[in-house]
């Protein structure tokens, strides 16, 4: 126990004060208005006079120390060493010389990092662990996103769209990613009850903990073979896996029936309208990797109808509430089902109480 | 007949610019007794800021199940004349029209059998016949069939259905809502007089979605009239609005919810695909624009009154159907929604709260109608979706199993 | 037997035809548009070009056949006998003749019958029993009704309102007056637990309805006194009666707690705004009868607020979602409290989930 | 080292214009044979169509009770170098900026002692070094602590807080994102790292209502920097955005959702006192108009992902505080609300969570702040209200009872 009281602990992260270029120390709370001079590099001008400007590249988040070294160097390169990243993951450079702006993205580009996501545009994916690291994944987060983003990259390279588009994955319903409040997000889903290990849940979980977990009330204590267990009501499980995460003898993954949802129009910022949940579009589609081309064609699909349909500055939400969902529905072609509607706990409020109807 | 009792309290009501309800009820029992004892028995209840009335019990006339609200007074000893005080609620003509003969042999039976105060009307729309004994409910019954009139409903049943005055007199009715009230009443007679739902049904129809009967909050079945095309444009009758100082573009323009309007001073436009036909614009010109020619009604379902699970407004069912007598697509609907709720309602469950207790989805597979997207404000928020099939190992061609 | 099946029944109402004016009958479904001509005269002009004149005068509701007779005789004088109630309980007369408006105008006045209730207005409030008629009743409906309408009378009588404003009462939760969507509801309730005759409970009530009935499940079953009877638990009773409504030995009145709330904001027609419900404007005004003073001042209150400050068209509740309910608060002077705050279902969806926010 | 695991599924990922995660993965399996087992079980993954990690077990560094994800492989066999694959999550600096020496220097920690593989960052902000053995945590917290990097939270603790970029680049931080949020960690580092919580509590702060850390969906607590004067305007810049042909009134004024501004062609008014600060003006015409000068931030609670009670946003609990050092009062509410929700609230409920089922009325009463109308949409619709106290017969000047 001695070791343990005189091992520094609690000391915490180091003070921010010390990454930040002498720049931003001069004329921290004095930025004055900001302009973004072509996709991917903005300039911050200060009441000072000062300059400040920001390159941003693209990042697959999963990133090896070497490529963290590279940063580094054009970091030393190009900006007295600094940078940062945001919270989208992408990584972004601090200058104060312009005429080091062209060098710098030269050098990405070869490093092979596009520059862009700013504006109106659409920047990298927020996402999660997916196969390469978590138990719980129904569908894997980065071959996913490089997909898609691959097939997008031109909307992050420039700024034409009417809004912002912001999408995120997650590769199960805890949605680590966020996913519940963007303009497109992608959704790991399961789709078969758990398959109890009647074997190991009095060994490994909690009963009551277990029965606890569930949403929807699906599941009882119940002895199996002699064993304590638990029962799943099956035609009451939803898939949620909040199970699994509490017992982990009640596997939810399944290569038949995982796969991915889609879901558009939420947002999180306070810009115009309010933030807001995103909703179903898609209920279903198969996981199928490495490209998973039928999400990365749904997507691109969304991005388009909005794109040629919406207003400028409306976002996908704001776009789909002024011409209603069934318009929706209509110009997308994608059909509408019994999986649309809600029934879960405020379903009611989601049905169409008025006439306000398109035709 | 004795003196009027004492109302100093009640008196203070008859003064002022609004008729008042004391000058009725005084009215009523200068002739008649009962209308007496209300009006003492409602100064008491001034007083004492309590109301003077017990629990009804079940009384009717024969073979009807439902039409009379059984009420007794707590204070019997004080106010006999209406120990017993009886409500029997009569169903109305739709729209409300009336001949003055018609009212008047209301009225004589009325003077004959009861209290001489009436409701005109309920806000189910009933003729409200306030205050009788048990023993003239079966004589009302018998004088108001000579004249046709027949009783509503009350209970477990279907309750009177009503309608605005529609195509008798509004431009704006996109069916004919008289006709379909009468026609659901006269098919639906059983079901209004026997009570035999796990709760009481209304329906409630307007002509168009300004609803001036209130159907969407009122009416267990709504049937609101709108149009699937156009709006009708008289542009002459357009700039007249504008050249008699009409502010087009903040006044029509500037409220249209569907911002699907534009007006560049001499044409008014109107992308019509995105319209919600919400009647803004039309109720602001009724001179230069109309509904489209295209016309029917949107059903909705659902609504009611606070009690059980919280207030509810009711919600698509059908987007859009012409509704052209004899109505049979319609009550076949009805019919089926009526099998499904009866057969697994809970006593004193309306419809609305059955549906949002089993789900839209699975009350949709019920009643037999495809899910459509203009049942829905929005799809779901949650990912807790019950996906109806999934895939076994060894199926072949993946087939999916239910 | 044998007499039932030869009594005639169900045979419904009578056909409404029989009713209508010929004028209505030449021209049902061809009105082309209407012109209000002055506050409570209206003239609806057919594709035909015929007129149908319309005036529309106040009613209490509760009349007698007296009162009923004296229309009849206006509608022999001036209408051929036709004439109609609204769907708002006022009484119309149909005329064919321009010159009898004004001569009908003024026998209504004679008669105490004001004319008015179209276009931008307030029209009669929808209401219910009360005292008169109720066993339910937490406060009386007429009279209240007669008090509001005397101090408002000038706004039936004129169309100098930003919109309509519909107002309605119900004397207690049961909502006969369908107060859920109005501009302004008057709302009886209750406030105390209801006090159960626990010698009467087992004969007159069906204890598992009883229990069922709570939308809190603030009842159970108990032994009381040896008696079969129910037990309240009085913290979670929020004093709807639901339970009174199925058991007569749970009464629920009481002069001293009986009163109403005010409720604001909501609407029915689908006109710009969907249909919406009303929200808790005041929670509580003791009963003060014969006129209820601070019920007509604080309805009086907010009719003038609205019109002083709403947009031209705006009903009460598109004019608080515009300018945001803090505001509201603070304009009206209303006192905010732990009441207005929902508790029940759906809470969760009214709490201000964004920083849209004024000072 | 031997060569790397035939992948054919995941080279198809090299190819097209993004960053590849799997040339990140084959880099540093060149030289690290964690990383080079990984590449061959997502391989296999990928065929497999099926994750291939088991529930995790728990382990973590000396003292602390998070800031470790432990993970194994279900096919030790097949890939043994990554039969323990643990995660660590270290807390990185405010606002996520670094200098190249103190990156390299984490990079060489993480070569020694790790995969090589990082998420630079996770999605609650940590730097996340991803993948290593039981035996390699304590060494990488003592390295790390020599250049002052601390563990960040995991499992029913407060989690790294994390912020926007605030006043260091932007100019419309209305209050100092990055100060509050190094302050929040240093003071709150023992419930970071000792898990004594009913379930997980994240801050987000973000300088604006723009919320670039997502806050208001993603945090426990959400802290969002607003002003309460009237937004800067400079009309010299308005015009000028004018002259460039900007369409000041479908483009700004037309998406203002409190419809209070005006423009004449010369100058933009902002009616103030309705203006609902959304940004949405500031966002599309920077040099013109700016936030306001009394600035400070809203405090809003709750938000969080769908498991267990559906998703939630965070919602207003302080409309408004200047939020300056030492932060005493937020501190203070804080400690109030982990102390009711430590004493109340249930295994693995969220305190928004928490909220909803005792009332957002008793929780005010509870942590002992004011009803305002700010904290709500709108007051409630349905009547169901609780009163506090009513009266006894008898009670004298009619006092009001508990
Ligand atoms: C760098 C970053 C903050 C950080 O500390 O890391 C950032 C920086 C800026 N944001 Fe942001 N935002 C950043 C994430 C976000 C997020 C969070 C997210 O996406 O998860 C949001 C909320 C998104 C949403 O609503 O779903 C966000 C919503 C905005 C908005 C509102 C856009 C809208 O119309 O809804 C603005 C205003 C604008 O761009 O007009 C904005 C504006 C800005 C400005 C212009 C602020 C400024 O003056 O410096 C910055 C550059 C804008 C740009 O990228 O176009 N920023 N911004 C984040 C960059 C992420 C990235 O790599 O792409
Ligand atoms: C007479 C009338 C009020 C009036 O003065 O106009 C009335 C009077 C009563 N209603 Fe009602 N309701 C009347 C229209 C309504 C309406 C309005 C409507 O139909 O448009 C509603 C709200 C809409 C709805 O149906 O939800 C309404 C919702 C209720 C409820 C709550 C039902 C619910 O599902 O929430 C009850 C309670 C019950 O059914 O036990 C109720 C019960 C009652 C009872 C029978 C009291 C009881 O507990 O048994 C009242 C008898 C009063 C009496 O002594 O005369 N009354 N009731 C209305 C019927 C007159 C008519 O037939 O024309
Ligand atoms: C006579 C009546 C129908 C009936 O069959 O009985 C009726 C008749 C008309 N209504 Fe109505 N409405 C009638 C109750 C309603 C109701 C129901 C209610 O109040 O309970 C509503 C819904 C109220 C609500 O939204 O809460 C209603 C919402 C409207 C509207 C939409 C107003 C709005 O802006 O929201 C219009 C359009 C307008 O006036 O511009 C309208 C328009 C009309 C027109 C102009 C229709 C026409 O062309 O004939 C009629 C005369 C208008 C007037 O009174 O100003 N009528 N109207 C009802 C008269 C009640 C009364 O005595 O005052
Ligand atoms: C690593 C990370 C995803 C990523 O790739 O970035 C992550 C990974 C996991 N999350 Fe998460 N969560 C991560 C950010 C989030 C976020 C986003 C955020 O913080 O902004 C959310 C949604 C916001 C929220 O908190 O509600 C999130 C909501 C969850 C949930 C659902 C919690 C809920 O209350 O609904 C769970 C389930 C649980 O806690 O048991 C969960 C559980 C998990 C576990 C621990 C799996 C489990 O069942 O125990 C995952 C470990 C994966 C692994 O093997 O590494 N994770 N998790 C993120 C943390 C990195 C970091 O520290 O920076
Ligand atoms: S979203 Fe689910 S599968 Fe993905 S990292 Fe989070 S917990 Fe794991
Ligand atoms: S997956 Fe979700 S719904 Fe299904 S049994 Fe498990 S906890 Fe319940
Ligand atoms: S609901 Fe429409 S059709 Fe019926 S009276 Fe009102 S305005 Fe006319
Ligand atoms: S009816 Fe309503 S939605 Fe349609 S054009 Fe007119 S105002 Fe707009
Ligand atoms: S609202 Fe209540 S008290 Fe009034 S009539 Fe209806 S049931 Fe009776
Ligand atoms: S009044 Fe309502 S809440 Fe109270 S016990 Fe009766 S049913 Fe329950
Ligand atoms: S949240 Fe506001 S202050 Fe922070 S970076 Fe975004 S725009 Fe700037
Ligand atoms: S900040 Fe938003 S609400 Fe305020 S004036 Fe600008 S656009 Fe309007």
């Amino acid at each position: 126990m001695a070791d343990v009281q005189e091992r520094r602990t609690d000391f915490g992260p180091p003070h921010y004060e010390q990454f930040l270029p002498p720049i931003i120390k001069e004329n921290y709370g004095k930025w004055k208005y900001h302009e973004i001079l072509k996709p991917g590099v903005m300039v911050h001008v200060s009441e000072t006079g000062d300059k400040l400007f920001t390159i941003r590249a693209a990042s697959p988040r999963l990133v090896c120390i070497d490529k963290i070294r590279d940063y580094c160097d054009l970091a030393d390169k190009y900006c007295d060493g600094y940078l940062r990243f945001t919270s989208r993951h992408n990584v972004e450079f601090l200058l104060t010389k312009h005429e080091n702006i062209e060098p710098l993205v030269a050098d990405l580009k070869k490093l092979g990092h596009p520059i862009g996501g700013m504006g109106n545009s659409i920047t990298s994916i927020v996402h999660t662990q997916g196969w390469v690291h978590c138990h719980s994944a129904a569908t894997d987060a980065s071959g996913i996103v490089k997909s898609v983003m691959d097939d997008l990259s031109e909307y992050f390279e420039n700024m034409k769209l009417p809004g912002k588009l912001r999408i995120a994955l997650a590769c199960c319903l805890n949605m680590c990613g966020a996913v519940h409040c963007s303009d497109i997000a992608i959704l790991g889903i399961h789709r078969r009850p758990p398959r109890t290990d009647h074997t190991r849940v009095k060994a490994m979980c909690e009963i009551p903990s277990v029965s606890a977990s569930c949403p929807t009330a699906a599941i009882r204590p119940a002895t199996v073979d002699g064993r304590a267990s638990v029962e799943v009501i099956e035609e009451r499980c939803m898939y949620c896996a909040n199970c699994f995460t509490v017992c982990p003898a009640m596997p939810m993954a399944d290569p038949l029936n995982d796969g991915v949802s889609i879901w558009i129009g939420g947002k999180v910022s306070n810009a115009r309208s309010e933030p807001t949940f995103s909703k179903l579009a898609i209920p279903f589609i198969p996981n199928n990797p490495p490209r998973w081309p039928e999400v990365t064609q749904a997507v691109r699909g969304l991005v388009e109808l909005w794109a040629s349909n919406a207003n400028k500055y409306e976002r996908m939400g704001e776009w789909i509430n002024r011409i209603g969902w069934p318009k929706f529905f209509r110009m997308s072609g994608i059909e509408f089902q019994k999986e649309h509607i809600d029934d879960f706990k405020h379903a009611g409020l989601t049905y169409k109480r008025s006439t306000h109807l398109t035709f | 007949m004795a003196d009027l009792p004492k109302t100093p309290l009640l008196d203070e009501l008859e003064s002022g610019p609004f008729p008042s309800f004391v000058s009725e009820i005084k009215r009523a029992a200068e002739k008649n007794d009962m209308s007496k004892d209300l009006l003492g028995q409602l100064e008491q209840s001034y007083r004492e800021k309590i109301g003077h009335w017990k629990h009804g019990g079940i009384v009717g006339v024969m073979g009807y199940g439902g039409g009379v609200i059984g009420r007794y007074s707590d204070l019997p000893k004080e106010w006999p004349n209406i120990s017993h005080f009886h409500t029997m609620r009569i169903n109305h003509p739709s729209g409300w029209f009336y001949t003055s003969k018609s009212l008047r042999e209301i009225c004589n039976i009325w003077e004959k059998h009861g209290s001489g105060l009436t409701n005109m009307h309920g806000s189910t729309g009933d003729i409200i016949l306030l205050g009788t004994t048990t023993d003239h409910l079966e004589p009302v019954f018998e004088e108001l069939g000579k004249i046709d009139f027949d009783i509503g409903g009350s209970g477990s049943d279907l309750r009177t259905p009503s309608c605005c005055c529609g195509q008798a007199r509004c431009e704006w009715a996109c069916y004919d809502t008289m006709a379909l009230t009468y026609d659901l009443t006269m098919h639906y007679q059983d079901e209004l007089h026997r009570p035999a739902f796990p709760y009481k049904f209304k329906f409630k129809m307007s002509g168009c979605p300004n609803d001036c009967v209130a159907s969407i909050a009122r009416s267990d079945m709504s049937i609101i009239g709108t149009w699937r095309d156009s709006i009708q444009i008289d542009q002459d009758a357009v700039r007249e609005y504008a050249d008699k100082g009409m502010d087009i573009r903040s006044d029509v323009i500037g409220n249209c919810p569907a911002k699907c309007m534009d007006f560049d001073g001499k044409e008014l436009h109107i992308e019509n695909s995105y319209c919600v036909r919400c009647m803004h614009c039309i109720n602001v010109m009724p001179k230069a624009l109309r509904p489209g020619k295209d016309k029917g009604a949107t059903v909705l379902l659902g609504s009611k009154a606070p009690i059980v699970e919280g207030a509810m407004l009711s919600s698509v069912l059908i987007p859009f159907w012409k509704l052209e007598p004899p109505y049979s697509d319609l009550k076949e609907i009805v019919d089926n929604i009526w099998d499904v709720w009866c057969e697994d309602g809970k006593a004193r469950e309306r419809v609305g709260e059955f549906i949002q207790r089993v789900g839209l989805g699975n009350f949709l597979d019920a009643i037999g109608l495809e899910p459509v997207a203009e049942m829905v404000a929005h799809p779901r928020e949650n990912p807790y979706v019950f996906y109806e099939d999934y895939f076994e190992e060894g199926d072949e061609e993946e087939e999916e199993k239910g």
